[in-house]
């Protein structure tokens, strides 16, 4: 199979969409780079090259390069989506969401509830998260729980190349307002990604790695932290098995139970703040649902409850590390 | 066109429809007393003619957003009111299914695409809607209807400069009825709302909203500039609003005086039967069958809306998304 | 002791504090009612009553009534915070954070952190939450979740009117940011106040009502609920302690634990949405600190992953009550 | 009073510290070449004329926000470029400890409320930092910088009506540098930005950026204006923007051509120049000795930073709270 990095699985989704699809447009700002300039157009495909090419491919009547209004274009995208278009719609860093929560939260995730299912609203919002950029506090933010904690929203989460591609196409294929993440640091990250289009259904985890002493949940990035943190567990005769939820919401609660019932041994990885976090969320499922199996206590690897810092030092030690998995399995499998 | 030159039916239907808001809001301000409509309503009566001159001129294929205030938008537009009281009841013969309630009515089968308990949060929602009209090629409209107190929200400032760099097929009219709640516009809004939109070069035109004919006319200019490809045109209409910001609103921040004068002076369905009868258009009696059809049809759909049933428990779960899991 | 409304607690709050602090002032919309017009002045003494009198006695420079500009005024709160004030910022129902929340997450939040230590933003932001008023979808989430998540904020959910006062005192001279959540069906319960100044501090845990064997942890209005469940179980001879954290960030981690211990069993009481809730991150640090004393599942008793609707049935149901809480202790006390 | 008549002491200031933020820029995109500072940083180059025409006002009890582009408004404004450089390296003693980095430098000592990662984010921050200078009676005013960009955020707007309906002491200077990142202002913009403030009753003033003597004027007029209790002021400040949006731009949708005119005819520095020679007010070599002054203040910047320590591991959870628990 072809290998392609994560950036260009999702270029992919989103080229083979668009021409499947004459709804689907894009909003955002900087989508191409140059937009009214006098040099290069389509200058940057996108701050962080994942729109590459769409400019040339469909157009600037499709691909909307719009002002820094984030409330403004989300809640277009939202409007359009309510009215016949399915918009995909970029905030450049989900910080930014800050900006425009009303329209995520209030209005897109809650039309169809509060118009009693006659409404449908199928939206992608595209967003940058995570810290290692060395860029600080408000540009490195993972803020998943907070997506994954409103009603009406679908949260995803893609760890790898393939899955970003199958994922995005799902997004976009769904009928409900999407919140699709995309970790600044995988984007450089190849795998193996089909050319053909394929989907990959929400609420439908991936065991990553079988093993039968502990069990680490991770999310995102983390995904690659707690394999090698099982590569090193591994080193010293402990078998972890690996899943990877790859949407928040829904969350696969089935396939969690059912690896947890049979190792009861559990530590979640998640690069978020760790009050009201999706670990924390994913603890309480299995504290509440196979209490029998647990045999040690559930174990969260998180950032600190603490901003993003600006220092390299500082920022690599607010990230989850292997060693710090490797240890907190340890913890629980030694006892 | 002046809007006198209407054609009878026309001149009726604008009548009935302003006279149905009025009782409706009436009607819902007694039921309310009755402890049978849960909750609060923001009610549109004084408002009448905005919504009724600038819906005159709209298709079902085209879309309005409304505010929390919204009772009057969705009868202008066509939504049906049994239904509508019927949610304000919170039954599920509601407009919603009884989940939305007076702020969220919606009836996107009549391009209605929803109250709204955001201040504001309706027009960008608008903009998206004009955007598909634009982009699916239909020569279709989209109006967003806001208040005085939403001026200073910023994403209003937003869905301005958006529409007009994407040169939308969209209209903002803006209801000022000289208060956001219980404060008086003055009092937080700087400078001129007009120059406010014309500063995004968005024509912006200044309307007397007592007045319905003036409300058409203002809003035919703006409305044919949206379907001719003009791009956004924005309304300031100057309302009285009759009541307190909600039916629980004691009011008294508004002198007794001052409210008469309000409804004596400022009242579109007298002025309307003046102009009328002035240039003997339509005769009281003709009129008076009308106030009495509304009557009839307001009843109905009182006792309708006490008779239907509340939601299923199970409503309580679903709509949430179209699939979940 | 005097008996007073959880209203008129605040209300008592406000005006001892900014008697005794002319650096705290006020902002928000609607604060009086009326600003502007002929008729009364105070005409509402704020949207739900809590704000009246402070007009009279302190003058419309300390009592600023805003436009309707959140993002405006509680940033404007936010910088007045750093350069020598002590706001009240007050955002007349929490689900409007979405129009602001950049202000309170990216800003307020972070400054001190940013700014490496060297400066300190004493805001308080009030705000009503919580269901029950048929108000629908968009005037009734209860969010607190979401501001537990961000590090840099306190959160503080005072349960009734004896907290209300002595919490809020505490959050005007706490020199942190402070989200103070009022719950609007709260307003009208009465309960015994001191007309003295006292604060609570934050972090501390009231427990509400000693048992033995079950932990019902509750927040907010809930903590009613949990002490009518408590009666209930009381009835059928099961003993029920019931713990009131009253702020979510800090949280009160060694009286939950303590308790936790030595009981075992537990349920958890909150009004938000499930997903990343306060409800699973306190879940959490059960499962992990204390999982060796744990005899039975974690319950949570929670609102459900929807929307508030608005028909009164439906809302009704979509609030914990009293038996589901007895039920849910029932089903782990009797296994 | 005209730039023009400045004693030659502040004559000299002026042009030194717009060569200190000219070359502390371009050695920063030196620096970032050799990999040691992380991440990236937007270059304040070209635009150098802004920022100190309007510091030249202030004292360090007035207050100033800035934006992404914030190192050129940090030093007019008094800041420390050792630990300012120091920041950038993320190093323990720099402004904000290593923990803020480019985009959250911050001096509150020297009223310089921080630089922001969030686009218009600092306007009402701002104002609140003149409600604080109104109410606690001191005569100070503040200043919020933002870029044409920041425009179109709602915030803006909302920031424009309170500071006017507050009659705050608060000037809103536009830096206008054609781009907001890679798009065009010309393509998201509509209308005109002195309309925009004017239409909220707000004087605003159009200004050549590349003239530190017409800024130092216009920001004259409104600084007095605050002072003296007339409510805000608004300058659109007309800048080249000398880099990319940020320094791994390859800013190639603007041709080179344009690039080198821009350099070549609307640079602050040999404009300044050129007027001060015209009227003989100071020499090359008192200027050229000033350049040499900054080129070793700069490497002493350099050197101390890349010698100073990375923050302690413990700084990770400190400064979240001054007291949590
Ligand atoms: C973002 C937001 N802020 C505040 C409110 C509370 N609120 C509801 S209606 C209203 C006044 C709105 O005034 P205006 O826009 O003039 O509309 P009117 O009520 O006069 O029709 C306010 C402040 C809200 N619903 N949403
Ligand atoms: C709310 C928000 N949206 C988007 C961004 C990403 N961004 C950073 S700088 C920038 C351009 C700002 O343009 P302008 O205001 O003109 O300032 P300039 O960079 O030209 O100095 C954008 C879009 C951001 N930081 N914050
Ligand atoms: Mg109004
Ligand atoms: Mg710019």
């Amino acid at each position: 199979m072809p290998k392609k990095s994560f950036r260009q699985a999702l270029n992919e989704a989103l080229h083979s969409e668009m021409a499947r699809d004459p709804s689907v447009i894009m909003m955002g700002e900087d989508l191409t780079g140059g937009a009214g300039a006098n040099g290069v157009k389509d200058a940057w495909g996108g701050p962080f090259g994942v729109t590459r090419g769409l400019l040339d491919a469909f157009g600037a009547e499709r691909i909307r390069d719009t002002p820094i209004s984030e409330a403004a274009f989300i809640g277009a995208a939202a409007g359009a989506a309510l009215t016949g278009l399915r918009p995909i719609a970029e905030i450049m860093f989900v910080d930014f969401a800050g900006v425009c929560l009303d329209q995520i939260m209030n209005q897109a995730a809650k039309f169809r509830y509060m118009f009693g299912g006659r409404a449908k609203t199928p939206l992608v919002i595209r967003a940058t998260y995570g810290a290692g950029s060395r860029s600080g506090s408000q540009h490195t933010q993972a803020l998943y729980p907070i997506f994954t904690h409103i009603p009406g929203l679908k949260v995803v989460i893609p760890s790898n190349p393939y899955d970003a591609k199958g994922l995005l196409l799902q997004a976009i294929r769904d009928d409900d307002p999407v919140i699709f993440l995309e970790h600044k640091m995988l984007y450089d990250t190849v795998g193996e990604v089909p050319d053909a289009s394929y989907t990959i259904p929400f609420g439908e985890a991936r065991v990553v790695r079988d093993g039968k002493d502990v069990l680490i949940v991770a999310i995102g990035r983390m995904v690659g932290v707690a394999e090698e943190a099982a590569r090193q567990l591994a080193a010293d005769g402990i078998s972890a098995c690996v899943v990877d939820p790859r949407t928040t919401s829904p969350l696969d609660e089935e396939t969690l139970l059912d690896v947890a019932e049979k190792i009861g041994r559990i530590v979640i990885v998640d690069e978020a703040n760790p009050r009201c976090s999706v670990a924390t969320d994913i603890s309480a499922l299995f504290a509440d649902k196979c209490f029998d199996a647990l045999k040690a206590p559930i174990k969260l690897v998180t950032a600190p409850h603490t901003p993003v810092p600006y220092a390299p030092n500082l920022e690599d030690a607010y990230v989850p590390t292997p060693e710090a998995v490797a240890k907190a399995a340890r913890s629980i499998v030694k006892r | 066109m002046s809007g006198l030159q209407l054609p009878q039916d026309k001149l009726v239907e604008v009548y009935r429809n302003m006279r149905m808001i009025r009782r409706f809001e009436e009607r819902v301000m007694d039921e309310m007393a009755t402890g049978d409509i849960p909750g609060n309503t923001h009610l549109y009566a004084g408002q009448e003619a905005s919504a009724v001159g600038v819906c005159l001129h709209l298709s079902e294929d085209d879309y309005i957003s409304s505010t929390h205030r919204g009772h009057g938008h969705s009868i202008a537009k066509g939504v049906d009111i049994d239904s509508m009281m019927a949610e304000l009841f919170g039954k599920a013969s509601g407009t919603c299914g009884g989940k939305g309630g007076s702020m969220h009515i919606a009836d996107l089968r009549k391009g209605m695409l929803g109250a709204n308990g955001i201040v504001a949060a309706g027009a960008p929602i608008t903009c998206g809607a004009a955007l598909s009209a634009k982009l699916l090629g239909k020569n279709h409209v989209a109006v967003a209807f806001a208040g005085d107190g939403a001026m200073n929200e910023g994403v209003m400032s937003e869905s301005f400069n958006l529409a007009k760099i994407w040169m939308l097929p969209i209209v903002f009219v803006i209801e000022d009825n000289g208060f956001g709640e219980a404060t008086a516009n003055e009092h937080v809004s700087a400078g001129s709302f007009t120059r406010r939109a014309e500063s995004y070069d968005i024509p912006a035109i200044e309307v007397d909203g007592t007045d319905v004919f003036r409300v058409y006319e203002a809003a035919g200019e703006a409305i044919a500039r949206a379907r001719n490809g003009g791009g956004p045109t924005m309304l300031h209409v100057h309302v009285p609003r009759y009541y307190g910001h909600y039916s629980g609103d004691p009011d008294n921040y508004r002198t007794p005086e001052e409210k008469a004068a309000m409804r004596r002076e400022r009242d579109c369905l007298i002025n309307f039967r003046k102009r009328v009868n002035e240039v003997s258009l339509l005769d009281a009696a003709e009129l008076d069958a009308v106030d009495q059809a509304v009557e009839a049809e307001i009843d109905r759909a009182v006792a309708a809306a006490r008779a239907a049933p509340f939601p299923p428990l199970s409503a309580l779960t679903t709509d949430v998304y179209v699939k979940y899991l």
